[in-house]
């Protein structure tokens, strides 16, 4: 609202400092608007919803970061946000260090064997890198089993948390932080060329090397990235819940996240985000239908596959190009939903 | 054109689903949260007078796996509770009791959260019932954070004895495991076997036992205790095996136990489907050994799964024995179609009625039920042991003490599972000696 | 004999059922191109109906078991129809991937609707024919021997079926070259029908002559896709006979690591050799570079 | 003056199998030359081509490139030395815009900075004769516009050498002729050597200054198209069915 006040030279220099943080002012209005929720809603529940519904945003974003850009569809992502929960919280237990310092680790341990990862797929291509990344995965995740003397096995690892207090809002600025981070970092990288060598690769592998581009590293990196923002939110769980069992490497976690990064929509980073926003909110109010839950959200996940597999994003582009061409009133807010930002 | 058309008019009705979908969303949310402002508002502004003209209603959460892979515990826990509930017309004095289901997903950080919406939200003014031990943890930071007293909860793992003794403080609204860590349990098979050998019923012919379980923290857990006690009682371990949850196909693992021709083997499993695979395969392999299963009988449709294999196997159950057992257990297969376990539906029901005794002293102490007077409750008289449940279907008696907490008192006249050993799917008490229906029997091939 | 044979022995009844499973993965990747993430609950359904007609219409094993098969053909023919058919009319665009998310969603809604409609119950049977007979030093139940004996015959008649009818030829040479067979007049959608609904069939073939061994519940079905996932991968994309010695494969793989590591690493060791295997060859051990490779 | 000879193989094999796909190849191209490969199908020349590119490594022999030993070494390397390809089937980036197609060219084998890329890309899209706008994705073009920008991010690689594989398949007469002009103009403008795989007679004897003729995985027989149309192998072996002058 604010923004009417100002000039429009000035607005336009606002708009290109949003713009280059990849965000269009609407992105910049919605993300004042998540900031400041807790203090809307002042609900402890809310505020826990939020900090979930964040976590799966972020998650999202970096599993589209690798399947929506150089087309591999990691199907072993969670087992590495499991990995970084395990490393943090074994390193704060083990040697007494910050759970922040751990959460780093976490990150970090995720990246290196997000790299090993990256180096065995690298002879792969299609349904056969995912089958490869879950294959790895579920071997990491039996390891977590049997590593009992260090794991503690299927009986659990206590955690410590990551504040002394007891509210939830602390907890939320934290995850915001890391998916505003996760957020700035991906636009950031997928806008710039290594992006461009991304979706080059992802998108014809033979036509990207011939032009020069090398697909190994540019693969290795993306799994390295991808795979270390899932391990340092691996981190942050751990500490927040406080409780980790073998099963946060499951399949099943890999599953939930990517149905929300494609009913999102593939190869746009915050389409993920946006669906989580929706997604994880209606899980949760929707409790009470049970299993009709989730046949409908089987419903819902082939619905947007047949009908619209472009998702969410494709939903939303397709709503501003109707207003765009239909609408005299939409000519004022025109900048402000440009085409070029992501949000 | 057709076609097109028909491209268009599929978006549309996708786009008004989708639109549809997140109206309903803000409108529960935001309903959502109204009913919890004006609960706010009714318990701030208008206290004493109304209250006595309007029903007083006391809320309860029950935590449970109601879907996900251990629905069908979940399940029968509610079924158990809600019959023992039923019974007292769903009132505590003038209180009308109201129950808010929890499902927990059998997911840690899933279950936290319904938990708190549960408090948040509904309001819940206490806590009940738990089914796994991972997400008792969590679920015990959300009810140390609102200092709602939660009583009894399934859940046997050691995390969350560790936590309590951590910082018992903090943690002590946790009111009570309902189920014993498993090394309290255990031991039971341990005197059972080296009584059978100290009587002569039984002369093994090696000292040697075998360790196998279900891949997670019961099976672990489980393992690890009888493992020790029978080292203890002059046993070599000859094996441990663990097998992941659903793995019905045994034939590697009994070969190999098979192999090392030991006279002995314990553990558990906790889904049915391999516990009967496990069974029957036992008898198909020729395995030469005494088996102590634990958690066979768990379902009640066991022994149409496994059949006469079980004949002879050691399991730690309790039992439908006395009348009112049996009474329930013929009203709960006639409600709900099915059998049920005891040890879920069957001490789901004790647990619910030693709830709704303390509930019942907790009018009786303080005039009334809320959280606050749950909590003094809780601390004085249900940690301290001063009320303990006696009329159950299950046990002899449901108490704690100081010294048990968070684990029930357990020993032959409180919380004790019978060893028995089962006979054409009948099971046979054969240890404490007080309920024994008879002598343990050695098949032939273990001799 | 002696252990050797205790390992092959079970390695072949683990591998029977394996093959029998990959079988019918391998057939939808092959022909339609579609990784099927479904696959496991076509086995659940298999046992559900066998269970029905076995214990509650008191039908006989042999009759129980074809009536799962059959009724489980009729659901893969109403899913393809309802779903892939509009998805391949649509379009073709990033069709793998777009399969695989619908066959997600397929698994999600057979899991909990039969959920809902069966509830949570374990439902098995003691066993089908009872008695055992030992083969060296191991006692082999019936069952398992039934088991083992009818994958075997599904396999051949299979086999048959798509060398000698014209159907399976047919079957085949879209497989091959799907422009191709469509040009000499096969009639693809038909096809497509029809691979699904066979696909399914061997699934629920498979959970139906497994229904003594793992009772009927809902999410029963997520081991042997695993395991079916192992062996398709394991020996190449949409080969066919490769995946019958591929199940073999990973029931022996399966069985000597059980042997000598313990079962709780048995996952571990066998999918660290299937990891190793894809590395040296990337397209699974029998798999030819070419068409769906695995530079997709 | 002095003939540079921009690349050449020396005795290239590649085996499948048992089959030999390429067997002792061996050919020099000089820098300005427009080289024809021709052949009828399965003669190996596509697999010949995938060796000059880097995509397979030759089991025997040696390839050159501008004096550099460039045997078996990846396809990105070979690109960063100064040669670039097209495709027998079109490959191109469909959910990137014609321009960012061409970006890629210029920014991983160009290793120009964004801006210049952009600057040459709309450059050589122009040269190319590309008819949309450069915000078009390249999921909505045609074949021929495919072509022509695939051409143009081969270009943008700052290419010496350009390898053409089948650029004629699935064209029409009309578009045959513009890509024949734009062939000849990319080596007398650009100054860029380019070796043309076909098997329509037409194109290749109307542009090419040197053919070499490969028939089941052996050189057949090299000259000048006037050679080639009256060497006697070569009319016995391809020429003879299949003349389609």
């Amino acid at each position: 609202m604010e923004e009417k006040v100002l000039s429009t030279e000035k607005k336009a220099g606002m708009l290109e400092l949003i713009g280059k943080f990849g965000l269009t002012p609407l992105g910049a209005a919605a993300l004042l608007t998540i900031s400041v929720l807790p203090f809307i809603f002042r609900d402890e529940f809310v505020t826990r919803l939020l900090v979930a519904t964040l976590m799966y945003g972020a998650l999202a974003m970096a599993f589209d970061f690798t399947s929506g850009y150089i087309n591999i569809c990691n199907f072993g992502f969670c087992a590495f946000w499991g990995l970084g929960a395990y490393t943090s919280a074994i390193v704060a237990i083990r040697l007494g260090v910050s759970p922040w310092v751990g959460m780093l680790c976490g990150g970090v341990m995720s990246a290196i064997v997000g790299f090993g990862l990256g180096l065995l797929t690298i002879r792969l291509g299609g349904i056969f890198a995912s089958c490869m990344t879950w294959f790895v995965a579920l071997a990491m995740m039996a390891v977590t089993y049997n590593w009992v003397s260090l794991t503690k096995g299927s009986a659990g690892l206590n955690v410590p948390a990551l504040f002394d207090t007891v509210q939830n809002a602390p907890y939320y600025y934290v995850m915001l932080a890391i998916m505003l981070l996760v957020y700035f970092v991906l636009m950031r990288i997928t806008k710039s060329n290594m992006g461009m060598a991304f979706r080059a690769i992802g998108q014809d592998i033979e036509a990207a090397s011939s032009s020069g581009v090398n697909p190994t590293k540019y693969k290795v990196v993306n799994f390295t990235i991808s795979c270390a923002i899932a391990g340092l939110i691996g981190g942050f769980y751990a500490h927040f819940i406080g409780i980790l069992t073998p099963q946060a490497l499951g399949t099943a976690k890999t599953v939930e996240i990517m149905a929300i990064s494609y009913i999102g929509g593939r190869g746009t980073i915050w389409g993920g985000l946006a669906c989580a926003m929706i997604m994880v909110p209606l899980m949760e109010y929707s409790k009470g239908l049970m299993e009709l839950r989730l046949v409908l959200y089987g419903a819902l996940m082939i619905a947007v596959m047949i009908f619209y597999p472009k998702g969410l994003v494709g939903l939303w582009e397709a709503v501003t190009a109707f207003l765009r061409r239909s609408n005299k009133i939409w000519k004022p807010f025109r900048k402000i939903f440009s085409k070029n930002g992501a949000i | 054109m057709r076609k097109l058309s028909k491209q268009k008019m599929a978006k549309s009705i996708l786009v008004l689903v989708l639109l549809l979908s997140m109206a309903g969303m803000m409108l529960s949310g935001c309903s959502g949260n109204d009913a919890a402002k004006s609960a706010t508002a009714a318990a701030e502004g208008d206290k004493a007078p109304e209250a006595a003209e309007t029903p007083k209603v006391c809320k309860v959460g029950v935590i449970g796996p109601y879907t996900g892979p251990a629905a069908r515990s979940g399940e029968e826990i509610k079924n158990g509770i809600l019959m023992a509930f039923e019974a007292i017309n769903y009132k505590v004095g003038d209180y009308n009791i109201e129950f808010v289901w929890i499902d927990s997903e059998s997911d840690a950080e899933k279950a936290a959260r319904a938990y708190e919406q549960a408090i948040v939200k509904d309001k819940i003014d206490v806590g009940f019932m738990d089914w796994h031990s991972w997400v008792s943890v969590s679920c015990m930071d959300i009810s140390a954070k609102y200092q709602i007293p939660h009583f009894f909860s399934f859940g046997a793992g050691d995390t969350i004895n560790e936590k309590i003794k951590g910082d018992y403080e903090k943690y002590k609204y946790w009111v009570g495991k309902a189920w014993p860590t498993s090394s309290l349990l255990t031991q039971a098979y341990v005197e059972t076997v080296t009584k059978a050998i100290d009587s002569k019923a039984w002369t093994p012919r090696n000292m040697k036992c075998a360790i196998y379980g279900v891949d997670n923290d019961w099976g672990r857990n489980f393992g690890a205790a009888i493992g020790k006690q029978f080292k203890d009682a002059g046993w070599t371990i000859a094996d441990e095996a663990w097998v992941g949850l659903g793995e019905t196909d045994f034939y590697p693992l009994l070969t190999k136990l098979k192999k090392e021709d030991v006279s002995l083997i314990a553990g558990t499993m906790s889904d049915p489907s391999s516990v009967a695979a496990f069974i029957k395969q036992t008898r198909e392999v020729g395995l030469k050994s005494l088996i102590i299963c634990d958690g066979l009988g768990w379902v009640g449709e066991w022994y149409g799964l496994c059949g006469t294999a079980s004949d002879y196997v050691l399991d730690q159950i309790p039992q439908w024995t006395t009348a009112e057992a049996k009474k329930f257990k013929d009203d709960y297969t006639k409600k709900y179609g099915y059998e049920p376990g005891p040890s879920t539906a069957g001490m789901g029901y004790d647990w619910a009625n030693f709830f709704i005794k303390v509930m019942n002293l907790t009018l009786e102490q303080y005039g009334d039920l809320s959280t606050e007077s749950f909590r003094k409750v809780a601390e004085e008289h249900v940690i301290p042991g001063k009320v303990s449940y006696t009329g159950g279907i299950i046990h002899q008696e449901y108490k704690y003490t100081p010294e048990s907490f968070p684990d029930p008192v357990v020993d032959q006249d409180h919380y004790i599972f019978p060893v028995i050993q089962y006979f054409e799917g009948q099971g046979k008490m054969v240890w404490p000696d007080a309920w024994k229906d008879q002598d343990i029997k050695i098949p032939d091939f273990a001799k | 004999m002696g252990e050797f044979g205790d390992i092959l022995v079970t390695a072949v009844l683990r591998g029977g059922i394996y093959a029998l499973m990959a079988l019918g993965l391998s057939l939808v990747f092959g022909v339609m191109n579609i990784a099927n993430f479904a696959h496991g609950e076509f086995y659940m359904l298999g046992a559900y109906f066998a269970y029905f007609s076995f214990t509650t219409f008191k039908l006989g094993v042999i009759p129980s078991v074809l009536i799962a098969a059959l009724l489980a053909f009729a659901v893969g023919v109403i899913v393809e129809r309802g779903l892939f058919y509009p998805l391949r009319k649509r379009s073709k665009k990033n069709w793998l991937m777009n399969t695989f998310l619908l066959t997600l969603g397929v698994s999600i809604i057979l899991q909990n609707g039969a959920k809902l409609m069966w509830g949570s119950r374990y439902r098995g049977v003691t066993s089908y024919f009872g008695g055992t007979i030992s083969v060296g030093t191991m006692q082999i139940p019936n069952d398992r021997i039934f088991a083992f004996a009818v994958a075997c015959i599904a396999i051949a008649i299979f086999v048959l079926f798509l060398n000698k009818t014209k159907l399976g030829r047919a079957i085949r040479s879209v497989s091959m070259d799907e422009t191709g067979a469509s040009l000499v007049g096969v009639n693809l959608n038909m096809i497509h029908t029809l691979t699904f609904g066979l696909s399914c069939m061997l699934a629920a073939l498979a959970g139906a002559c497994l229904l003594p061994l793992t009772p009927a519940f809902p999410v029963m079905g997520i081991n042997p896709l695993y395991k079916s996932w192992f062996v398709l991968i394991l020996v190449g994309m949409g080969n066919l006979g490769a995946s019958i010695v591929g199940g073999l494969i990973v029931g022996l793989l399966e069985t000597i690591s059980y042997f000598q590591f313990g079962a709780g690493w048995q996952d571990v060791i066998s999918l660290a050799v299937i990891i190793v295997i894809l590395l040296v060859k990337p397209n699974g051990i029998f798999g030819k570079k070419g068409v769906k490779s695995a530079a997709e | 003056m002095k003939v540079l000879v921009l690349l050449e193989t020396q005795n290239a094999c590649k085996r499948f199998g048992g089959l030999k796909a390429v067997n002792n190849v061996s050919i020099k191209v000089e820098q300005g030359q427009i080289y024809g490969l021709i052949g009828p199908n399965g003669a190996g020349k596509t697999t010949f081509l995938n060796i000059i590119s880097g995509t397979y490594t030759p089991e025997e022999g040696k390839v050159f490139f501008n004096g550099k030993d460039v045997t078996g070494i990846k396809p990105f390397k070979v690109c960063h030395e100064g040669m670039a390809r097209t495709y027998q089937i079109v490959r191109s980036f469909p959910n990137m815009t014609a321009l960012e197609n061409v970006l890629v060219g210029g920014i991983f084998g160009g290793k120009m900075s964004r801006h210049e890329a952009r600057k040459k890309a709309l450059e050589y899209l122009e040269f190319v004769g590309f008819p949309l706008s450069p915000d078009t994705f390249a999921y909505e073009l045609n074949t021929m516009q495919l072509k022509r920008l695939e051409m143009a991010r081969a270009l943008s690689t700052n290419c010496k050498l350009l390898l053409l594989d089948e650029v004629a398949a699935g064209l029409t007469p009309g578009e045959l002729n513009d890509i024949t002009v734009l062939i000849r103009k990319m080596r007398d403008d650009m100054g860029i050597t380019i070796i043309i795989v076909e098997h329509l007679m037409k194109l290749i004897m109307s542009v090419c200054d040197h053919i070499a003729v490969l028939y089941f995985g052996e050189k057949l027989a090299e000259g000048t198209p006037m050679e080639i149309t009256e060497h006697e192998d070569v009319i016995k072996a391809y020429l003879g069915e299949n003349y389609n002058l």
